[in-house]
């Protein structure tokens, strides 16, 4: 009873659960090209989370780098990263295996006192590009580009209407939000992003 | 050329009288003090004087005559709503009303435009049937419509709006009707005035003197008034006045905003509502639209204007009339609805003898001016609450029993 | 648009907030009377003045309480539920 | 017949022209040219074109006033657009103008005799006449068929136009020579500047108030330079700051779209409307302000008029008399209001030309010729100590132009918006700031400094202050603004003339007497004033005339302007279409991960919220109704699948979590055996039923429950509220966008599922209301068996990921037995057969739990759940309604077709002794039954069995039900469980 419910890696898989994909270079451009290119990210990480008063401490002892302030985050040596949302949630991008121990650790839920683990099954964006100011200044309220923005920083805000996450990995944006608003959300911001030039869309790489 | 408008080509002099008499200061006792110069103060002052002969009465106001909400409403009336308690009330507001101009001798504009409650979904699709039902149990006229109907009477309108909330009917209520909101005011005020009530403008009233749960007087800017019967009908400021006498009710205050185009020729005949997008319009005798949503989200007392507002109401605007998009905003403006836990008003007698209250009016007071001036002087003159309104006691919410007006007021206009 | 600032996510448009309502006390229900208990359900402290209420960061799902003039809609501080 | 351009003036040091692209329009039906950069009123004007609008109540010829971006006189339309103002909008090639609100043409408009009918048409007119109840209807048409002014195109598709976020430091309102100057300076100190200004360029009143001296322009372009070659400066012209909203939120609007900026500090240097003189016949066209010929001269390289008569009272009038004399205007008289003017070197150099001045003396008249189009001259004369004028000592002047220069008031609107308080000022005869609010400054002429030198100071006292307010390095050194020494502004730019006709308000045609009447007839108080004569209430929003009416009420009253006070100033300071404030008008959309294959299933969709749901699954031949029947009828007999991942999916973890769902919801849960289901119901604290679901205990410290669709997000914000609250020792988690969930329903349910997992299906090892972790088609899934159908059936929810995977597994398993996939419809039908209620359709915003019969699920007896104490109260009270269920038999119902005749609908009332006893909350026929089924709240005498329930229909046909049992399908629950159970 009570076995882990989550990402097995075993279990099959649709192309893109957030449809996405139907979009893909729709618009023609290469990504060299594209005054702004998008990529679906979704799939192309695991992604697991949890929370709880016990979670910081819970994670350093298995050896993740936890992001000492809220909303900042850290990289991982594997490429993915550790993203603290407020004070006691995170969000943990890595490779399949490093997370099926972390999941196991973690779960029946209850199992450690003060720990929650949470189900991650966002769509996954990122965005880069010359153009990428001109369209945030049409999508986005917070002022992701202020001077005194922290470059480790965590954006928790709404983004057309829909509740997402945000950072900064060099020149580029990664965003998640509730899959069930990923074709929506994906929609919206490439036409948005046609207003602001040429685009590509794409399957990140 | 009306005889009327000849006197003024004849008469070099301007033939008009004074409409509201000035009075230096304040008397040192009143029979009934009345706070609150806006549309439903003046209404009670006129029918205590014309229906009850009362006229020993003074009407309090800290700022002008139907500066209130009576001059920042949208001035729509109509009586579809949903409990019988609630249609007998406007019904007998909406006659009323009818007669208003030629009782005061003044253009109150009272124009029967019909009025659309859109529905876009099955469940306000259930609502609107609802309220048909129970309306034309009691004589009113208002019936369920289907788009094609909806279509004839605003050809432009998308039906679709955009393809987000596609219209499946409405609740139709020809009489629903608009009306000039200042001069309703200055109807009630000058055929009060004439009748010897004193307005009193500029005066704020300070605080209100009981003895052993019975009020005494009034406590004003302009110095100390007696009187046995004070009516408190100041909408957005009633919790201000009730924190004086250490009352509670549920009233809550949130600002309700509007905004008005430029003047342009006439295309829109009827009242349009929509439930779901939370807006209403209609176009005034001069050409304007103007144009209203629902509360704002937080408790404020102030009349200030959000940006936020005019975009929301703008963009939901477009979608059911596309050609609003080149139609151009002059103004926006603010009031302070009261507004209920169940949409109905608190009205009658309260626990302080002598202390009777006109509230909880939210975004539904204009269109109730006339009956509740008719129905709260009846209660102030007889000490005795008037049958119109006992389903609007001060005491329902201890008793549980609170009106299920809830599902007529999707957005409360 | 006003700001509210959330004691986590900083100074973000009061758009991104949810109103809940002024900090009430529950009475005791064991020993309430029914009149008592309406008025805790019902009743409100309308008039305007410096009040501390409920509001939610909606994209975190941040509850804090927000010190605020309903007069002005000036707002003195806010800060997490029990950290005051 | 083709135009000349006979006012057209050679090249001017500063005009705004290219006159290499010459600009081809019509404007009422005749061919006109005008150059890049003209504004369609200059280009009209330089061909020799008076009458370029009729005014809104007695369709007066009008022309040009003020040209300064409020100037209504002329609104035009254009088969794009309506209620264009000409006065500042860039002409276009091609443009096809006609003036708005005319009747056969501006020239003849047929309306004009309304100017005849003045004497009928007092103030407030409308309100005198009219009202017999019988007649109204016939003179309201009358009336709407003469007001409003463009012509709306009601064919015009929505413009989607974009918006903008945009942040600064300091935002200058106003590029004139103070707003440059600020910029200038809060820049130099570190801050990132934003100036916007409404003109097509910098520079303003310092562009065009040459004073006859193009080396005026030198300074200018020296400040311009400097900005310009500041890199932390952006410079935005033809922009319009229309509002102030809290927190230094600013709207810019520009022809594209809209802006809402946030700065840390706001600059207001809006400047001035120049007000236009009162007397009689001062809307004749060719009477215009100073600054109308100035700009006209300076800007558009237009000569004014031929021969001018200036009506002056301040140092600029003499400016503006000097650029029309270079200009080749011949100036026949000055009249200077005032009887000493000071000493001012550009009012020596008019008298040095030559030009006849007289002091004290005002224009008490305009005579036109030409039915009124065209103005023919002035009679000026000397004026009283009371204001009058002296007309017997008057004299006719010839002239073909005015220019009035008496006076301004301050563009205070933003100031007004972000709450300063304005205070008086004697010195300048004009509202000045006196407390302006954290963060707002002010300089320049709205901060009441006119002359040059002093504006600059002005300009970089105010920038440099709102830098250091930014926080950038506090200045050493505040320049220090001298006093004002000169007034520019006339007290009482106003003569009164026996016959009237002397404008205040242009928009509206309101006359000077038509403000004493108001306040003869008790509308003395300076908003009642604007109520009752409709003062500033036009398109203009009153900021030529508000002054002047303040001035008019406070010599009534015997008061100054400031105990007058002024009316409130509410966004926008200029009209904003309401295309830009729409912008693109985002609606977000949620999906299931199943999306796809339902629209490959002929789903037709319906929304619920954002969610888009299937209604039904459309079959080729079928109706509606027949489709719903059909997939409902398959469930019954096969087995069918539908899609709920719509549902809120929470979860509650730790020691308290029992305890926790023990107080939110009405029923037990500390007892739920680990591995088992329970319905929830919640209610809110006055006892109403707001939301339900299903808890299952995944394990002892972990529940895993649903909410309704609609309740998802605000159910797990509050529950989230409560439990920050009561500091419990659990957390919750919001799954409901990471899990998809099917239901599997039908006989056949089980033999489905079986083919896709090891785990034991048998009603022994999984029983009905159980819940398991088991694996589905290699996806690990939570299984519910639930009944809410009223079958054998398998909630399934799985990681959102695979939820399409899930879903074709099903439905490829369940080929074999005869599965289809069902919608919302077909789901509401079988709960109905099953009497389980819908909430928010079988509840509304009253129903207590007893009401719905759920009295059974309610444990009043717990220690505590949010609405107990309340429910316990309502307890003691008789109850008002009942909900119960119903048939009706139908005789010879066709089954295909969507109604009957005879068929009841929700929301029908029950009708017992004429009167209202009851509602329908749910009503269909049941394809299983075989008869219309439904339930009713009903007043507690009729909720027997057995009881007859008179409906009304729409059609106000009475119908019969009889009350029954619930459920109406299966009451033992057979079908959805094990014998055994």
């Amino acid at each position: 009873m009570n076995t882990p419910v989550n990402t097995a890696t075993h279990a099959p898989r649709s192309s893109s659960p957030f449809e996405l994909a139907q979009h893909w270079s729709a618009e023609g451009t290469g990504p060299g090209t594209a005054d702004l290119t998008m990529s679906d990210r979704s799939l192309q990480t695991a992604r697991w989370g949890c929370k709880g008063p016990a979670a910081p401490q819970w994670l350093a002892e298995r050896g993740l780098p936890v992001p000492p302030d809220y909303n900042s985050y850290r990289p991982l040596a594997t490429g993915g990263l550790v993203a603290r949302l407020g004070v006691t949630e995170f969000l943990i991008e890595s490779d399949a295996p490093t997370l099926a121990v972390l999941r196991r650790a973690a779960m029946p839920a209850g199992k450690v006192h003060g720990l929650y683990p949470v189900l991650r099954q966002e769509a996954a964006l990122q965005l880069e590009g010359s153009a990428l100011h001109t369209l945030l200044r049409q999508v986005c309220s917070v002022d992701l580009q202020a001077r005194e923005n922290p470059p480790d920083a965590v954006f928790l805000t709404t983004m057309v209407g829909v509740g997402v996450t945000l950072l900064w990995r060099g020149d580029a944006l990664l965003l998640w939000a509730d899959g069930t608003m990923g074709s929506y959300l994906w929609d919206t911001l490439a036409e948005v992003a046609l207003g602001c030039g040429s685009l590509c869309t794409r399957p990140a790489i | 050329m009306p005889w009327r408008l000849l006197k003024f080509a004849m008469s070099d002099r301007h033939p008009e009288p004074r409409m509201f008499t000035p009075h230096a200061q304040l008397k040192s006792s009143y029979d009934v003090v009345i706070i609150g110069a806006g549309g439903h103060g003046l209404a009670s002052a006129y029918y205590l004087a014309r229906d009850h002969g009362i006229t020993n009465v003074a009407v309090i106001e800290q700022g002008y005559i139907g500066g209130g909400n009576t001059g920042r409403n949208t001035t729509i009336i109509r009586s579809n709503y949903l409990t019988p308690e609630g249609v007998k009330f406007y019904d007998e507001s909406v006659r009323l009303w009818q007669d208003l101009s030629t009782d005061f001798d003044l253009n109150l504009f009272y124009s029967t435009r019909g009025h659309f409650t859109l529905a876009h979904t099955d469940a306000s699709m259930r609502t609107m049937r609802w309220r048909a039902e129970v309306n034309k149990h009691y004589g009113i006229d208002s019936e369920l419509v289907y788009p094609d109907f909806i279509q004839k009477a605003v050809p432009s309108m998308d039906m679709s709006c955009a393809g987000h909330a596609p219209i499946l009917g409405a609740l139709y209520h020809a009489p629903g009707a608009i009306a000039r909101h200042d001069a309703v005011a200055w109807g009630y005020g000058r055929g009060a005035d004439m009748r010897g009530v004193e307005i009193h403008q500029q005066t704020r009233v300070l605080d209100i003197l009981t003895q052993g749960g019975r009020v005494t007087g009034v406590k004003t800017s302009r110095g100390d008034i007696a009187c046995g019967k004070v009516l408190c009908a100041v909408a957005g400021s009633t919790p201000r006045i009730l924190k004086m006498l250490g009352l509670r009710t549920p009233i809550y205050i949130h600002p309700l905003q509007a905004m008005v185009s430029e003047p342009m020729k006439q295309w829109l005949d009827p009242i349009l509502v929509s439930g779901s997008l939370h807006v209403y319009i209609s176009q005034t005798a001069r050409g304007e639209l103007v144009m209203g949503a629902s509360l704002d989200p937080y408790e404020l007392h102030s009349t200030r204007s959000t940006l936020d507002f005019t975009e929301s109401l703008s963009a939901h605007m477009v979608e059911m009339l596309p050609q609003l998009s080149q139609v151009k905003v002059v103004r926006q403006w603010a009031g302070m609805a009261d507004m209920t836990p169940d949409f109905a008003p608190i009205m009658g007698k309260t626990p302080v003898k002598g202390f009777y209250l006109d509230a909880g009016w939210g975004t539904w007071g204009f269109k109730a001016t006339p009956v509740s001036g008719k129905t709260m002087s009846y209660t102030v003159a007889n000490d005795r609450t008037h049958p119109l309104i006992e389903g609007f006691a001060f005491d329902r919410f201890e008793r549980y029993a609170l009106t299920g007006e809830k599902g007529a007021a999707s957005v409360g206009h | 648009m006003k700001i509210m600032t959330c004691p986590i996510n900083g100074p973000r448009l009061i758009s991104e907030f949810t109103y809940w309502g002024e900090c009430q006390t529950m009475p005791e229900p064991a020993d309430c009377t029914d009149a008592q208990w309406a008025d805790y359900v019902f009743n409100k402290s309308g008039a305007p003045g410096i009040k501390h209420e409920w509001w939610c960061h909606t994209p975190s799902n941040t509850w804090f309480i927000a010190v605020r003039d309903t007069m002005s809609d000036v707002i003195e501080k806010t800060f997490l539920y029990g950290q005051q | 017949m083709a135009s000349n351009n006979s006012m057209r003036l050679p090249l001017q040091p500063g005009e705004w022209l290219d006159r290499g692209t010459v600009l081809p329009f019509r404007f009422e039906g005749r061919s006109y040219s005008g150059f890049a950069g003209d504004s369609i009123s200059a280009a009209l004007w330089a061909a020799g074109q008076h009458t370029l609008g009729r005014s809104f109540k007695y369709h007066r010829p009008r022309g040009i006033l003020t040209l300064a971006n409020h100037d209504i006189n002329v609104m035009l339309q254009t088969p794009q657009a309506m209620n264009i103002r000409g006065d500042v909008q860039a002409l276009c090639a091609g443009m096809e103008l006609v003036a708005v609100n005319t009747a056969g043409g501006v020239e003849n408009d047929r309306n004009r005799y309304m100017g005849l009918l003045a004497r009928f048409l007092p103030v407030g007119f409308y309100y005198k006449a009219f009202h017999t109840k019988a007649l109204f209807p016939l003179w309201e048409r009358v009336i709407r068929n003469f007001s409003g002014l463009g012509q709306l195109d009601l064919a015009k598709p929505a413009l989607h136009t974009p918006k903008r976020y945009d942040f600064c430091d300091v935002l200058v309102i106003g590029a004139g020579v103070s707003g440059l100057q600020a910029a200038l300076h809060a820049a130099r100190a570190g801050a990132q500047v934003v100036v916007v200004d409404e003109n097509a360029r910098s520079g303003g009143s310092a562009s065009y108030q040459l004073g006859g001296n193009a080396a005026a322009l030198e300074a200018l372009r020296e400040l311009q330079n400097a900005v310009a070659a500041e890199p932390l400066i952006r410079v935005l012209t033809d922009t319009t700051a229309v509002g102030y909203y809290a927190d230094h939120w600013v709207a810019l609007i520009d022809a594209q779209c809209m802006t809402k900026l946030r700065a840390k500090a706001v600059v207001v240097a809006s400047g001035s409307f120049e007000l236009p003189a009162v007397f009689r016949h001062n809307d004749i066209p060719g009477i215009m302000t100073g600054g109308a010929a100035q700009r006209l001269i300076n800007r558009y390289a237009v000569r004014p008029m031929h021969t001018a008569v200036a009506l002056v009272a301040n140092s600029e009038g003499f400016t503006a008399v000097l650029d029309a004399l270079r200009a080749g205007v011949k100036v026949a008289a000055v009249a200077d209001m005032r009887m000493q003017a000071p000493a001012c070197a550009a009012r020596d150099e008019v008298r040095a030309a030559g030009v006849r001045v007289l002091d004290g003396w005002a224009i008490y008249e305009a005579h036109a010729g030409d039915s009124g189009r065209r103005l023919t001259g002035v009679t000026i004369a000397p004026l009283l100590a009371n204001g009058d004028a002296n007309a017997r000592a008057g004299e006719q002047v010839a002239c073909d132009g005015v220019i009035m220069s008496v006076g301004y008031a301050p563009a205070a609107n933003l100031l007004y918006q972000a709450g300063t308080s304005m205070g008086w000022s004697d010195t300048v005869q004009q509202f000045v700031p006196a407390t302006l609010p954290a963060g707002i400054f002010a300089c320049g002429r709205v901060n009441g400094v006119y002359d040059s030198a002093a504006k600059a100071l002005d300009g970089q006292r105010a920038g440099m202050l709102a830098a250091a307010h930014c926080g950038f390095a506090s200045p050493q050194l505040v320049p220090h603004v001298p006093e004002a020494l000169r007034c520019p502004s006339h007290p009482w730019p106003i003569v009164a003339h026996p016959q009237g006709k002397n404008f205040v308000d242009f928009d509206e045609d309101l006359q000077l007497k038509d403000f004493y009447n108001a306040a003869q007839e008790g509308y003395d108080n300076i908003e009642l004033m604007k109520r009752y004569t409709t003062n500033g209430m036009g398109p203009s929003q009153g900021k030529h005339s508000n002054m002047t009416a303040l001035r008019v009420l406070a010599r009534i009253l015997g008061k100054t302007p400031i105990e007058v006070g002024t009316t409130t100033a509410r966004p926008f300071y200029h009209p904003v279409p309401i295309s830009h404030l729409a912008g693109r008008g985002f609606t977000p959309e949620r999906h299931t991960p199943m999306r796809a294959l339902h629209a490959q299933a002929g789903a037709v969709w319906m929304a619920a919220g954002m969610w888009q749901r299937p209604e039904y699954y459309a079959v080729a031949g079928r109706s509606r109704m027949q489709c719903i029947r059909e997939e409902a009828m398959n469930v019954r007999e096969k087995v069918g699948l539908i899609d709920v991942g719509t549902l809120g999916k929470l979860e509650v973890i730790g020691p308290q979590a029992a305890e926790f769902l023990e107080r939110v919801y009405i029923s037990r849960y500390a007892n739920l055996a680990v591995g088992m289901t329970r319905y929830a119901v919640m209610c809110d604290e006055s006892g109403v039923v707001i939301d339900d679901g299903v808890v299952a205990r995944l394990a002892d410290q972990h529940f895993y429950f649903t909410t309704t669709t609609s309740g998802a997000a605000t159910v797990y914000r509050e529950l989230s509220r409560l439990n920050t609250m009561w500091r419990m020792d659990c957390g919750i988690v919001n799954h409901t966008g990471a899990f998809a969930g099917v239901n599997v329903a039908g006989p056949q349910a089980r033999k489905v599922l079986a083919t896709l997992t090891s785990a034991d299906l048998d009603g022994a090892a999984f029983p009905y209301l159980g819940v398991r972790e088991i694996d589905v088609a290699g996806i690990p899934a939570r299984a519910m068996r639930v009944g809410f159908v009223g079958e054998w059936g398998y909630e399934i929810h799985v990681p959102a990921e695979h939820g399409a995977a899930l879903w074709q597994a099903l439905m490829q398993a369940g080929a074999a037995f005869g599965i289809r996939p069902f919608g919302v419809e077909a789901q509401r039908l079988l709960r109905l057969e099953k009497g389980h209620i819908i909430i928010g359709q079988d509840t509304d915003g009253l129903t207590v739990p007893r009401e719905a019969a759920l009295g059974w699920a309610t444990k009043l007896d717990k220690p505590f759940f949010i609405g107990q104490r309340s429910l316990q109260a309502i307890a003691k009270r008789p109850q008002k309604q009942t909900l119960v269920g119903f048939t009706l038999d139908i005789p010879g119902m066709d089954t295909s077709q969507d109604s009957h005749p005879n068929m009841p609908s929700e929301s029908h009332l029950v009708i017992v002794d004429g009167e209202i006893s009851g509602r329908i909350t749910s009503v269909a026929f049941s394809p299983a039954l075989g008869q219309v089924i439904g339930m009713a709240f009903v007043t507690p005498g009729l909720s027997a069995v057995g009881t007859r329930l008179p409906f009304r229909l729409t059609s106000g046909k009475m119908v019969d039900a009889q009350v029954v049992a619930l459920p109406f399908y299966d009451a033992a629950g057979a079908c959805q469980k094990e014998a055994s159970a």
